[in-house]
Formats: structure tokens, sequence, C-alpha cells
């Protein structure tokens, strides 16, 4: 199976300065022969490569404003993200109003169906599932490592849909009927704050197939944007005050939904590194009287998102004035939203499955035998982690060689000692 | 020494059609160069090589038959490619080493 | 004896191993082959005028001369690259054409190659291609069937061709194999 | 060595038999090798090759030298007067590798060394493969007790041999939380143990062996919510009893050796279906 990602790799760019190789959480990247690689069945599209990188030999591939000229209507939906890279003096109802004058026909907040989805949530943990925690399906690039490395926590992953992906059902849907055109024709497009969200759209490992039908980086609309909302502080009068935009809760940012949830069986987590700690708990059930995590890959939850303009810093003050601002969303029908969850109406429909992983392509004799081949050549290896055979540790590289995909001689300390 | 006299003494695997050939000496190399340059027409070539190009090399010098030794697997597209040029392809499970000794014992020189 | 005369015994000689290196220069993405003597191949990528080279595959194989034995004649071989053989994967090919020809009688067709860039210093002449099948048939004494060197220049699209140059690829591989 | 020298040929017989000179290595004429290996092929050289060995290849390429190396062989006779260079003396002078040069090709070579009288074993491909089966890799881990940080270490670390194997998720998860049960008893209860990991295709054995004060009473160890956790360590979430009872649930086998004061062994195993 070929896997869809969100970058391409120019390997004209590379200066081999090795930072990439090492970042990656997966090592899926290698430097072979002065050509940068990397094995597609790995990458989780965190974007770390992306972002060490000094002259972006990764290169994220985004959906063009023209590409959705095929839709008669065209509905954007940001992500609570994109509110939070403006000052909070500036109405959530400009940044829609600005997103309407560069060739939007409706702008939809995904807070609402967030609001419902966590009252939804926490009746689902009331009903005491099994399989303790359930990690939220929010961030694709957590469920992709999950797929990767830790198949047997497949099982956890949240069957609830995204908030983003019902959100545009209900839109599509919505203005489909209204005007009386087929729903193929409404093109809804999510404003993101990193390409894995992307990835999620194109080639989604949660169903068959997303509601959203393309992605713009919000770096890409905030240049166009900005010029709009400018223009509009003098005249705030044009501003729609019937307009329901509240800043509740939501994912994206850390500790919103404990507020929600219950905090003390309630864990969030932010960064790769610290997601992967607690998932080696729990595969050994070591975390206990935990029900929910929610994770997000990025450093500092979706704020830290590549694509995200501000300060990360700036972006959570925003957020914290745009929660006092616009707080809670009091006017949902919590009987409605119960008796749609009753339906399955959040429901994604199955369970994630896991990847394919490279060991389990042969039978575990031969795997075995290029374990024992590994563990021959590792212990000849410097063990110096250089980099400069192109794999990031000594490990990976005797793993490599096992596989049949790299040389020893291409091991520095090889060359050294012969020349 | 005829071939089919060390298959038998030999008790050696045959994977493609034999035709009877005098066998004129032993060579041992995984080296397709060396096969090229220093075997001799009517030879036996012992190696551990399997690729397609084992039998254009065979072919080129008409060598009496490659054996392929340690038991490995020789790939059909090279057996089939070997009946295609009538060459001989037979296997081992003995090393190359133990091999020449056996045919030191078989009277090959 | 003359050399006009003579009707030749031929002897490879000055019989040279090395590599035979293929690099592709990332600018202009123009391939180029050429024979390395030595112990080490080349392993660094280099700049060249406007080229920058860098290696993509170094295969072991041996390069040598033609003599011969009777009138001491000496053919230099610098050009051939190295000896395939047909194995009729293209059936549009005119190499596989002559090849099914020729099967009928027993000849095999084998297609000596020159280097990359194509030009006269570094083809075959027919002449010389000439001497080195007349070699190879000496060789072959015991042998019911004769073989046929053509040149490389009568393949038609050579991104067609499947048939692999005899040398020593995987000879410097240090990994055990991939399969068993 | 004794043992060895009934099965092997000393190095100076070697070099005898061929008339061959010698370029490195001689102060390790009176020797023994214990295999023949004869091939020009370095990627079987490093499958195939035994130990002790003695390469015989036309492949005068400093790969030679390094495969040799890696297959931990005692040297190299380079066939048909081969003389390796600089770069491959001084690699084998390093590593401690001699090398031979004759004048003889590979058939005569072997034909050769052959007629010496002795016995040596020879590693082939065919009997690497019915080997196969027995194909198991180990690995060894040591726990210290009382280091309640580094806790969980072990089992995470056999976690990770495990998936880049590519065993069944179900039968990771399971050797997973086992080993770690197994890992919070040492260190809450014993002075260290040493934890010895056997991986094959038909099963994955864990032998944990610790030094420490032993169990009294294993049955009355065994019953769930049975714990001697001090009251800190279950303050701190350890200890509740159900160290020993899980680790039976999750394994296919369980073993339990116990001597008081001196130490316990576990040995769970884990079938591979």
């Amino acid at each position: 199976m070929k896997y869809y990602h969100s970058h391409v790799i120019i390997p004209e760019k590379c200066a081999g300065r090795l930072k990439c190789i090492k970042a990656c959480p997966t090592r899926a990247i290698r430097l072979r022969h002065g050509t940068i690689t990397y094995y597609d069945d790995l990458c989780v599209d965190c974007g770390a490569c992306i972002n060490v990188c000094p002259e972006h030999v990764f290169a994220p591939i985004m959906d063009d404003f023209s590409d959705f000229e095929k839709f008669e209507f065209k509905i954007a939906i940001p992500s609570r993200t994109l509110y939070t890279q403006f000052n909070a003096s500036i109405h959530p109802n400009q940044i829609h109003q600005a997103l309407k004058n560069i060739g939007f026909d409706a702008v939809m907040d995904i807070s609402r169906v967030s609001q419902e989805l966590i009252f939804a949530i926490s009746e689902y943990l009331k009903t005491n599932p099994k399989e303790k925690p359930i990690i939220s399906s929010f961030c694709p690039s957590l469920i992709r490592l999950i797929q990767v490395n830790y198949p047997n926590l497949m099982e956890l992953i949240s069957t609830f849909d995204a908030s983003r992906e019902i959100t545009a059902k209900e839109a599509k849907q919505e203005y489909a009927e209204k005007l009386g055109i087929s729903i193929s024709k409404v093109g809804a497009i999510y404003i993101t704050p990193c390409p894995a969200m992307v990835v999620s759209i194109k080639q989604p490992a949660e169903k068959e197939k997303s509601w959203i039908d393309g992605a713009i980086g919000i770096k890409d609309i905030y240049n166009l944007i900005l010029p709009e909302i400018l223009q509009m502080n003098e005249q705030v009068e044009t501003i729609d005050t019937e307009f329901h935009f509240h800043y509740g809760t939501g994912w994206g940012e850390t500790g919103h939904l404990s507020r929600f949830l219950d905090a003390e069986r309630h864990l969030t987590i932010v960064g790769i590194e610290n997601i992967m700690n607690v998932l080696n708990d729990i595969e050994d059930s070591k975390l206990k009287n935990i029900d929910y995590i929610e994770a997000y890959t990025c450093p500092q939850g979706c704020i830290g998102g590549i694509f995200c303009v501000e300060n990360p810093y700036i972006s959570r003050h925003n957020a914290i004035m745009l929660e006092r601002k616009f707080g809670e969303l009091k006017l949902f029908d919590e009987a409605e939203v119960l008796k749609k969850y009753h339906e399955q109406y959040y429901f994604l429909g199955r369970h994630v499955l896991p990847r394919p992983t490279r060991a389990q392509a042969v039978d575990i004799g031969t795997s075995i035998k290029r374990m024992i081949q590994k563990e021959r050549i590792f212990v000849k290896l410097p063990k110096k982690d250089c980099g400069l055979c192109g794999a990031p540790t000594c490990e990976t590289f005797a793993q490599d060689c096992a596989r049949g995909e790299a040389e020893l001689s291409d091991c520095i300390f090889f060359k050294l000692s012969t020349h | 020494m005829k071939l089919k006299e060390i298959i038998e003494k030999l008790s050696l695997v045959t994977l493609t059609n034999v035709e009877d050939k005098e066998v004129s000496g032993v060579f041992i190399s995984d080296m397709l160069s060396d096969v090229m340059s220093s075997a001799e027409t009517g030879n036996i070539w012992l190696t551990v090589q399997t690729h397609k190009n084992v039998v254009s090399a065979a072919n080129l010098i008409d060598i009496a038959a490659v054996i392929v030794t340690n038991g490995k697997e020789v790939p059909e597209g090279t057996v089939e490619l070997a009946n295609r040029f009538h060459v001989n392809i037979l296997s081992s499970p003995l090393s190359s080493f133990q091999l020449a000794s056996k045919l030191v014992e078989a009277g090959l020189k | 004896m003359k050399e006009e005369t003579c009707s030749h015994t031929w002897e490879m000689v000055n019989v040279q191993s090395g590599y035979i290196v293929t690099e592709n220069c990332f600018r202009c993405n123009k391939t180029a082959t050429s024979f390395s003597a030595g112990e080490w191949p080349p392993m660094e990528e280099y700049r060249e005028g406007e080229h920058f080279w860098n290696i993509m595959e170094v295969a072991q194989t041996i390069r040598f001369d033609l003599t011969c034995k009777a009138c001491g004649k000496l053919v230099p071989l610098n050009e051939l690259a190295g000896l395939m053989m047909c194995t009729g994967c293209d059936p549009k090919c005119p190499v596989d054409t002559l090849m099914k020809e020729m099967e009928k009688s027993r000849i095999w067709v084998f297609v000596a190659f020159g280097f990359f860039p194509v030009d006269e210093r570094t083809q075959l002449s027919q002449e010389k291609i000439a001497i080195l099948e007349e070699y190879f048939n000496q060789r072959r004494k015991s042998s019911s069937s004769t073989i046929r060197i053509v040149s490389s220049e009568k393949i038609d699209d050579i991104s067609r061709c499947f048939a692999e140059m005899i040398r020593d690829v995987g000879m410097l591989s240090l990994t055990p194999p991939a399969t068993e | 060595m004794q043992e060895d020298r009934n099965h092997s040929i000393e190095i100076a017989k070697i070099k005898e038999a061929l008339q061959a000179d010698i370029i490195t290595g001689n102060s390790q004429t009176g020797q023994y090798v214990t295999g023949i290996y004869a091939s020009d092929l370095m990627s079987d050289v490093l499958a195939y090759g035994k130990s002790g060995s003695i390469l015989i290849t036309g492949l005068n390429s400093v790969q030679a030298a390094i495969s040799a190396y890696m297959a931990e062989f005692k040297g190299i006779v380079f066939i048909r007067s081969k003389i390796p260079d600089q770069d491959i003396r001084k690699f084998a002078e390093e590593k401690g590798l001699f090398i031979l040069t004759t004048d003889t090709d590979m058939y005569e070579t072997c034909v050769k060394i052959a007629s010496i009288e002795g016995e040596v074993s020879v590693s082939t491909a065919a009997a690497a493969l019915t080997k196969r089966a027995e194909n198991v890799t180990t690995y060894s881990f040591s726990i210290d007790g009382q280091d309640f940080a580094s806790a969980g270490m072990v089992s995470t670390q056999i976690k990770t041999i495990l998936k880049s194997i590519g065993y069944n998720p179900l039968i990771i998860r399971r050797v997973a939380i086992s080993t770690y049960e197994a890992e919070m008893n040492v260190v809450m209860h014993a002075k260290r143990a040493k934890v010895t990991l056997k991986a094959s295709d038909q099963e994955i054995y864990i032998i944990i062996a610790d030094e420490g004060k032993g169990i009294a009473d294993i049955e009355l160890a065994m019953q769930e919510g049975y714990s001697t956790a001090t009251e800190e360590q279950r303050a701190m979430g350890f200890g509740a009893g159900m160290g020993l009872p899980n680790i039976r649930r999750n394994s296919d086998k369980m073993n339990i050796e116990s001597k008081v004061n001196e130490g316990t062994t576990i040995e769970t195993m884990f079938f591979v279906k």
C-alpha cells in the first residue's frame, strides 16, 4: 500500500545537514549516497522534518485556492487555531467576513459541534467502556503514530468522529438542501494549522472518505485575510451582531477539554516524545484510573502547528482572551444531542485499522534471522550515532543493513579504518 | 569423465534438462569476470551465484555444467533461461569447499 | 607469420580487474559510464566543469585486450564496457528478431556494449566485434553451438531491454541476502 | 585450547600445503582454524560463515576483509596470486586477521586444504536452513531493586524488540504486561535481577531471576489481592497484589521457583501461533 503524505521531498535542495534524520520520531528518513529518502509507511506526518530543515527540502503539498473553483458553493471551515492567530480585539465575525471577501460563500465554525461532541463523549464514558483509556481521534498524526508504533493500542482510539468532519458533513448537507444543488457541488475547505490534517482528508485512516474536500494552511490564508480585516476595522458596524460565536470547549489547545470532562480521569499530553512515553505506559497496563486521553503531536498542541503564523505563547494568550469574551455556548439542546448520540450520529462507524508493519512483511523466522544479523552488526558499530551513514542511529543502521537496504561500508568508521 | 557419471557419484540435483557432456575440469568462482577470462570450455563451474547472468557467462564459455552450491535456491527465471540456451544447472547442498573435495574423490582433477 | 595471412588464434591479455561505474549528473541528468581500474571504486561525487557527477552504481568487471598467439597482432578493447546475452524480452527489438532466427541453428546472440555517452571513441568498431566473436568461438572448442556478437547500436530502445550485462554485481555487498 | 585442536587445522599447515605467502599475522601461524568457507560473494560469507573459519576468496578488496572480520573469521586466503593492498593489510592487522596469498585457483586451493589431515566443520547454507527452526535471538537485561525511577525500562526494551521482529500485537501486549508486573516485583522486593529474553518463531520465553528475600508461600502469593508491599509503595500505586496472578493470566505457561533469602525465578512462555 502506498501512503499519501502531505509533503514532497526536493532532493536538490538538500545540504546534507542530517537534521531531519535525527528529528524524525519514527526514524523514517535516511540520507543514502547523498540523496534524502524516507520510508513512507513509517511517516506519521508529524511535520518535524518540515520544521527543522533550514533548506526547506520537505515542501508541504497544499491545495490551491483555484482547486476549489470546481465547487458551486464553497464553505470555509476554520480550525479553532485560526482565531488565536489574531488579537482578541478582532471579532471572529471580522475573520469570517474576510474569508467571504476572498471568495468563500459561507463560513462554518466548529465550536457548536465541538461542544456537542464533548457532551456525547462524557456520556459515552459514563457507560464504562471495557477498553480504557479512550484516546482522542482529533490529531491525525497521533492516530498514525499509534498505527505505526503501537498497533496493540488501536482499539483504544476513540470511535467518535472529529468535530471538523461532523461540521463539514452538516454544512454540506445544509447548503445543498438550501440551494437545491447536489452535495458534490458543495465544497468544504478546512483551514488547517498543520499538514497532518491534509493527510486525514486525502487518505483518512479513520474511515473510507472524508467529508472535507480540501485544505488550506493558516499561513496561506492569513496573508489573504489580514488586509481585508485591517480595512474592516474602520467600519465595524457591518458586523452581524446576531452571530453566536463562542470559544468555550474544543480540541486543539491543552486543557480545554479537562474543564468539561472529569479532570481527575482525563489526561492531556503534547509533544510526540511525551506521547510515546505515555503510550508505552498504557501498553504495560501501568496507566490506571484514566478514562480519556487528549494528545497532540505538535509541541504546544495545534497552536504549535507548523502552518501557524503567531508565536504559540501569544496564541495561547489570545485563546484565553477569546474564551473570556465568548465563553461557553449555553444554547444547545442536551436532549437533542443525547438523541443523536444514541443514533450513533457522532461515531466513525468502525475502529481505526493498524498499518501492516515492516517486520510483518516477512515471516517471523526470517525476521528473527534478520534480528540476529542486526545484533551481530550492531555490536561492531562504533555506537556514536553520528548519522553520517545517513541513518539516525547505529541501531537503525544495523537494522537497515540486516534488511539489505544499507551497506556496512556506508559507515564512516569502517571507511576510516580501511583508508 | 562424463557429466552424468559425476551427477550420479555426487548425487547432484538437476534443475534443468541435462545434456551429457565431457567434463574437462573444475572451476570455482563467484565472479563472472573470472569465468569469462579464466574458465575453460567443458569445465564444471561451482558457484553460489544464481542470477540470470550466470547463464549468460556459462553460455559464453560453453561450461559443461553450473553447480549451484550451498543448497541455494535458483530463481525460476534463471532455470527457464538455462533450458532455452541448453546450459546445464545442477545443485548441491554442500559448500563449494566440500564439493571440491568430493570431486577429487570422484576422480576429477 | 604475417598478420595479413594469419588465421589468428586469439588469447586474452592485459586482463585488468576494476569497476564499471555509472554516474549521473543531477544538473543535466546525463548518464555516463566508465571503467575504473584499481582496488577501490570511486565513491565520491565530483565536479567537472558544468557537470556534478554522482555515482549511481558500481559493479566489478574486467577489461582486456586480445592478441594472436601466432602473429602477435594486438587488438586493444578499451571501448568494450561489457557483454550481454539477448534474452528476447522485447519482440519489437531487432536483436530479438535476429536471436529468434539464429536460435534454430543454435547460434546464441550476445550484445557488445561501449561506454556512455555514445561517441566514436567509446564505441567498438565492427572489426573489433568480429574479432571478439572469433575469440569466444575459439574458446568454445567442444561446443555444438556458436555465438554471435552484435553491437549495442542494434538495440532499438534500450529502456525496454531487460537483459543484464555480464558483470559482478553485488560482489562488494556486505549485506546478508535479503531472502532465503 | 585442547578441544579446539581436535577439530581444526593449524594455520601453518595450510600455509605449507598451499605454499602460500604470509601477508599479515606472522605470529598467528600456530593458531587453528575451525572451518573453511570458499566464496567471492560477501553477503554469503556474512550470512553463512561460521566464526573461527578461514575465507578462501578471489575478491581482492577491502570488503573481503571487512566481511571476514564481521563474520568473526580468523583470516583470509587470497587465491591466484592476488596481493592485498595497504588498506586491506592495515585493516587486517588492526583487527587481528591473518592473510595468506597463493598462486593456485579456488578449486585447487580447496583440494589442497581438503587433503590436509584434520577435521573441519564447513558451514553451508543448507545447514543454516535446517537450523532455522531453532533460530532464536537472545537478549539479557538487568534490573536494580528499589530503582523506582527506571522501573518499566526493561519491559519497554523487550516490547521494542518484539515489535521490530513483528509478532502479533496481542502477544506483545501480553508479554509487556506480564514482564512489567514481574519487573515491578523485582523493584519492590528484590536486590537485583537478570532478565533473559529468548524469541523464536515458535515461542517467546522470558526468565526473570532475582536475588532477594524470596517467597515463602508461593501458593499464597499467587492469590489475587495478596501483597506484601509497604504503605509507601502502595501510596505510589505499586503493589496492589495483582503481580503474580496477572503474570499467570497473561502468559501461556508460567513457572515460579523461590528460595527464602536467596531469590525467585519466574519463567514465562508465550506461544506464537
